[in-house]
């Protein structure tokens, strides 16, 4: 869903190819859809069966299909009866008598009673076709699947990570029958393979629908997974135990339907029906992918991707997953500190206002770090064009690759730029700020989420200023010499915007409280902004943005409530 | 004791009228409240099929061998505990109340529950002293003069709580006190239509002579008997305390000794009435034989007419305890209709039929 | 890499990859000739044939664990191969095989392909050796014997040099 | 709807015999509790309640026959506790192992807020494992609302034994079992 953001001026696009459409009907319903579906890779092909059921809101359950990878058709989940109409000797269709065609229902060759079903992932739809996805026969085939499937499956829910997340528990709830005609003793396989540095295997869970395989293989372009043995003792595995390394190995945990594959940084650690899922974003790199935060009891336990085709597609890489530590450290800021003293947030912002309020213009320089939100980057620049201060921001390059990792490793490079705190080749400033602190000019520093002496103004520069203020989440040699420390928010604990480094605006929800008495750093500028330059703001997180939209040329036409859930790309 | 007689006689009858109202109200009228109180528990228990209280046991009890655990299992420490709790527990007064009057109603509703007391003789004399603290040619209209009295207390309480629960339950009590007075009053004037006379000393002395008023006046003693559990707050009238529908019925809002004041006031008229009851129908301090039913020439006798009476006064009282578990409660309308549509009446054809006989046979 | 492969082999599979149109396709037949040539597919020998192939190690490991013909250690001089598909196993042969077993001083109860200490014999159960009238049949290297008796078992055994 | 009264008759508009057979159902109380010592009630600190088969009091965790924990961190009583009076703190994947080998997980630790708990059985009846049951107690005191929270350890020591299926032994019964031929099936 890309909404394209209002400045964005296209000539008007050439009316598109008419779409082909096909009319099918599906549970007795007719219905047309087109007769070519983009696959995996965005490729028109011809509509499927199970396709063709999503449009109808008619659910088929199905495990190896997934619409982002190339289709195997091995679990025989997405059984469904169908029937093609009927062709006479001549070639023409048999009609019935009142006109419409007559439909021949598909059977078994060697018997005519029974239905034949097709797999609805890989079958595509013909003209006039009829799908019954709600059949007896449809259900029929459906249980028996399931009970295959259950043949060898340990049914051990209870130490399972994935209980509670997991289709097969859903599928045998919804669709399967509650005894099994197995009687013989189960196969066991391996349990707890070592599989890759973060990822474990129990391979008595797997039910060999191969989606792992084709993620590591046709997505992340790491051919290392595959299936050893024979018959019933199959089993997924890489050539050397812990050879599934690359970066993208998490994906396969969120694409496994059952069990089989878990991550060794969430195993065991809390069960899924207790996690609070709030919309997020990843802050590791400037890709920003789409996250989804489960948090209990306001501790993060993991990040998982969330879909979103502009941007991350439904992947994230492990390094930006497993990203969240940081958040539950216990030394992490939590008191404001106004030099040395425990402080409160009324003492310290009142000083503060009133020593920006007398500085005398071009004494002060503000460094904000590109891992500040939109929000925040608006109103340090509105509080440093008040001041007249020097202001920039601290690039941060590194490896990307050509999936999602950004070479860019601060999460809103874009924004620090677009609202102008950052220069126009940003860390340019830094030299300057370094120059006028030696030589006097500037005598408040202010830095938010920066660990300063790591960019050229060393602690011996810091010891020449009269005021140094800080925020900041993790204590560090910044935070040490701060003479008025302000603890602020990790974006799990706040609202804001990130512009990625396609400039694509999105926005992130709030999953936990903040620690201790730390305070989200726009609530606090909102409140400096208004007592240093006079002028009124939004205390809420909705009106800061529109308001921001409004005065920042680049998000001209923007509003809150327009980002949606995936955002809207803006021109950089 | 010769400094006793050196005394004009209206010093010594001070004296002695001070000396009779401390042990009456002391030594007598309060540990007979406290042990009511237990009675009422171990009785209501054993009604009940349970224990009743046997936990109160003080220190020095397990340097009694044998007794002391028998005394704990009888639960003869428990009224001291109780009161001791009373004297210790917070002295609450709630916001908004009326303070004066909430201050003063417990004192009035113990107060002429006492005072109806001093003219009732319970014996005969002790030495050259009569058993009665005022010995009143009127006393029976003293006593309900006294009585009526009583119910400003309750109702006092009830306005002065801001409570809606003592608001109602002040009401009920001044309807339904004031409504049994009349049948009370009215149900006593045959007696005195037979005696001739107002003094109760009188009234014990005619039972003397002949057969106790209890005989020959059925009817005016079932309706002084009812009308006395209704002015005493008792079961089956019990109104306005009723806990089941008012919570605490005017005392809801009291605490500590306060409310143990109403408890005072309570047990003390359930006193008075017993005490009133055998005087008037159960020949006071006489018993018809062996010459128990003249005044005592001893010492010793005197001590027995007093433990006569007593004891009758005893066992009226655990009348009132055993009937609480009888009977329901009556509803508001039934008890209006049986005191002015039932008693009023029979009261009155009470007197007229006694008025008609005692004419009968003086025109004889 | 201790794993070396003759030169005279390395040009005998180089023809056997020239033959297809994808390198992959070749895959089983480069199978065949190692094991022919080594008696078993080792670990290194995989790696070299993924690598030869240029396809990663667990693409042909899925065909080495997936062909029962293909062995992952050294079998012994002579393979004695008992049947076990349905006729062989009413026929008796796991008798057979039993027989085996204790005369050669191995263990009937475990799976798959076992060796004596010396390396003289391997003993193992296969499918169907497509002779089901004569049963129980078995192979002792390329040689087919059918109706097979223990005494006639103990014979075989003891042609075996 | 109006419900008739029946006409009372002249005996019970007396209230007579009303007030007699109210007297002789008490005095018959009294007497029997006074004499003959005959009570319904129980006197408690020193006479205690035998409470009857089945009875449902606080609920414990138990070993099975082996002595290992039977609880494999599941979470599903937390989940389902009415009062919120469980709390469960998952071993994590460096936790210590279960003591049963197969299964693999085990609760780092496991308390229960008795001053909480309701004793309504939810637990018991949501275990997959038959590792939690309500056992005889009913009575349960403590000096502090910290004594209150039974541990792992003391809810173990409290539960004991509980004989039944041992699942995850079967189970590995079963693996070690496939390892031999013939399969036994």
């Amino acid at each position: 869903m890309s909404t394209p953001a209002t400045t964005d001026i296209k000539p008007a696009p050439a009316a598109p190819p008419p779409i082909e459409k096909i009319k099918i009907k599906v549970d007795g319903r007719e219905i047309e859809v087109p007769k070519m579906m983009p696959d995996w890779q965005g490729k028109p092909q011809p509509t499927t069966m199970l396709q063709a059921c999503q449009l109808a809101a008619q659910e088929v359950p199905h495990y190896c299909y997934h619409p982002k990878l190339p289709i195997a058709g091995n679990c025989r989940m997405c059984l469904v009866e169908f029937g093609t109409p009927a062709m006479g000797p001549d070639r023409k269709p048999v009609l019935n008598e009142d006109g419409s065609s007559k439909i021949a229902k598909s059977v078994l060759p060697y018997e005519p009673g029974t239905p034949r079903g097709a797999i609805a992932c890989a079958t595509p739809i013909s003209p006039g076709m009829e799908i019954y996805p709600n059949s007896p026969a449809t259900k029929q085939m459906r249980e028996a699947v399931l009970e295959s499937l259950l043949i060898n499956h340990p049914l051990d829910c209870p130490i399972c990570d994935q209980a509670g997340e997991c289709k097969l528990q859903e599928y045998s709830v919804e669709h399967g029958q509650s005894q099994s005609h197995f009687v013989e003793a189960k196969v066991h396989k391996p349990k707890a393979v070592d599989l890759g540095p973060r990822i474990v295997l129990d391979d008595e869970r797997c039910i060999l629908c191969t989606r792992c395989i084709r993620f590591t293989k046709d997505i992340a372009g790491d051919d290392a997974l595959g299936i050893v043995n024979r018959g019933s003792y199959s089993t997924i595995a890489a050539w050397k135990e812990g050879a599934f390394d690359n970066n993208y190995t998490l994906n396969t945990v969120d694409l496994c339907p059952v069990g089989a594959l878990t991550s060794k940084d969430f195993r065991f650690q809390m069960r899924v029906w207790f996690m609070k899922e709030t919309k997020s974003l990843c802050t590791s790199c400037g890709t920003g992918c789409n996250v989804i935060v489960g948090s209990r009891e306001e501790k993060v336990y993991r990040y998982e991707p969330r879909q979103n085709d502009a941007v991350n597609s439904t992947w994230m890489c492990d390094s930006g997953r497993l990203n969240y530590k940081w958040i539950n450290r216990d030394d992490r800021l939590k008191d404001v500190v106004v030099r040395g003293q425990k402080s409160t947030w009324a003492a310290a912002l009142k000083e503060i206002s009133e020593k920006l309020a007398k500085a005398a213009s071009g004494s002060v320089a503000v460094l904000a770090s590109a891992r500040q939100t939109n929000e925040e980057l608006y109103l340090l620049s509105k509080l440093a064009k008040k001041l007249g201060a020097v202001t920039d921001s601290v690039p941060r390059v590194g490896e990307g690759d050509k999936l999602l990792v950004s070479a860019d490793k601060n999460s809103n490079t874009n924004g620090a730029k677009l609202t102008g705190i950052a220069s126009a080749e940003m860390g340019s400033n830094l030299k300057k700020i370094a120059d006028g602190i030696r030589s006097g000019a500037i005598k408040t520093l202010v830095v938010f989420g920066e660990d300063v002496t790591k960019h050229g103004i060393g602690a011996d520069l810091l010891a020449k200023l009269e005021t140094i203020i800080v925020s900041d989440i993790l204590p560090n040699a910044t935070t040490a010499t701060a003479h008025i420390l302000l603890p602020g928010c990790a974006h799990a604990e706040k609202r804001g915007s990130f512009t990625n480094v396609k400039g694509r605006v999105q926005k992130f929800m709030k999953a936990v409280e903040p620690k201790g008495d730390a305070r989200s750093e726009w609530e606090v500028l909102h409140e400096l902004v208004h007592n240093v330059t006079g002028q009124n703001g939004f205390s809420s997180i909705e009106g800061l943005f529109n308001q921001m939209a409004k005065e920042v040329p680049a998000f001209a036409g923007l509003e809150w409530a327009k980002l949606g859930d995936t955002g809207v790309t803006v021109p950089i | 004791m010769d400094w006793i007689n050196q005394l004009n006689p209206t010093m010594q009858f001070a004296i002695f009228s001070m000396l009779k109202v401390c042990v009456v109200i002391f030594l007598a009228v309060m540990p007979i409240v406290a042990y009511a109180v237990l009675v009422e528990r171990k009785v209501s228990a054993f009604i009940q099929d349970r224990v009743g209280p046997n936990r109160a046991a003080p220190f020095f009890v397990k340097y009694l061998p044998v007794v002391g655990p028998f005394l704990v299992r009888l639960g003869i420490f428990h009224p001291l505990a109780d009161g001791l709790k009373s004297f210790l527990k917070e002295d609450f007064t709630p916001a908004h109340v009326r303070k004066v009057y909430f201050w003063l109603a417990p004192a009035i509703a113990v107060v002429p529950a006492m005072l109806a007391l001093a003219v009732i003789p319970f014996g005969s004399t002790l030495g050259a002293q009569k058993m009665v603290i005022a010995d009143l040619n009127v006393g029976i209209l003293y006593t309900f003069g006294i009585v009526s009295l009583g119910v400003y207390g309750l109702v006092l309480a009830g306005y002065a709580s801001n409570s809606k629960f003592s608001f109602l339950g002040g009401i009920r009590s001044s309807a339904q006190m004031i409504s049994y007075e009349i049948a009370m009053g009215m149900s006593v004037i045959p007696l005195f239509m037979l005696v001739g006379d107002l003094n109760l000393s009188k009234v014990i002395a005619y039972q003397a002579d002949g057969a106790w008023l209890v005989f020959k006046q059925p009817i005016a003693f079932v309706i002084f008997l009812v009308s006395a559990f209704a002015e005493t707050n008792r079961l089956p009238f019990d109104l306005p305390e009723a806990e089941t529908e008012l919570v605490g019925g005017y005392h809801t809002e009291y605490s500590s000794m306060k409310f143990a004041l109403f408890f005072i006031g309570e047990y003390t008229a359930m006193i008075a009435a017993s005490a009133m009851m055998v005087v008037l129908f159960f020949g006071g301090w006489t018993l018809p034989f062996a010459g128990l039913d003249q005044p005592a020439t001893t010492l010793v006798m005197g001590f027995a007419h007093i433990g006569i009476f007593v004891t009758k006064m005893l066992v009226l009282m655990v009348v009132f305890i055993w009937v609480r578990w009888m009977l329901p409660r009556f509803r508001y309308d039934q008890l209006m209709d049986l005191g002015w549509r039932r008693f009023v009446p029979l009261a009155l054809a009470n007197i007229v039929v006694t008025a008609v006989v005692l004419w009968a046979l003086h025109a004889k | 890499m201790s794993f070396t492969v003759p030169a005279k082999l390395e040009a005998e599979i180089d023809e056997l990859i020239s033959h297809y149109p994808q390198k992959r396709s070749a895959s089983l037949m480069l199978l065949h000739a190692v094991q022919e040539h080594f008696g078993y597919i080792s670990h290194d020998a995989t790696e070299w044939i993924a690598k030869k192939l240029e396809l990663q190690p667990i693409n042909i490991y899925e065909l080495v664990t997936f062909y029962p013909m293909f062995r992952q250690e050294p079998a012994g001089r002579h393979q004695i191969k008992v049947c076990r598909t349905l006729s062989c196993a009413l026929g008796g042969s796991h008798k057979l095989h039993d027989h085996f077993c204790t005369k050669l001083g191995l263990d009937a109860h475990k799976h798959g392909l076992q060796t004596t200490p010396d390396g003289k014999f391997s003993v193992e159960f296969v499918e169907c050796l497509a002779a089901c009238g004569t049963a129980p049949v078995m192979m002792c290297n390329d040689d087919f014997h059918e109706g097979v008796t223990s005494q006639k078992a103990d014979e075989i055994l003891g042609g075996c040099k | 709807m109006i419900v008739k009264r029946a006409n009372l008759s002249f005996w019970e508009r007396l209230y007579l015999p009303a007030l007699l057979s109210g007297l002789q159902v008490t005095w018959r109380h009294f007497s029997r509790t006074f004499f003959a010592g005959k009570k319904v009630t129980m006197e408690y600190p020193e006479q205690k309640w035998v409470v009857p088969e089945g009875y449902r009091g606080a609920p414990y965790l138990v070993r099975d026959q082996s002595g290992d924990t039977k609880c494999v961190s599941c979470q599903l009583c937390e989940f389902v506790c009415p009062p919120k009076a469980i709390k469960i703190i998952p071993p994590g994947s460096s936790g210590k192992p279960a003591e049963r080998a197969n299964a693999e997980k085990m609760p780092a630790e496991f308390e229960i807020n008795m001053l909480r708990c309701i004793f309504c059985g939810f637990c018991q009846e949501v275990c997959p494992e038959e590792a939690i049951f309500l056992q005889r107690d009913y009575s349960l005191t403590g000096l502090s609302r910290g004594e209150m929270i039974y541990d792992k350890e003391k809810l173990l020591a409290l539960g004991g034994t509980h004989a039944g299926v041992q699942k995850w032994k079967h189970k590995l019964d079963e693996a070690k079992e496939q390892e031999t031929f013939p399969v036994k099936g």
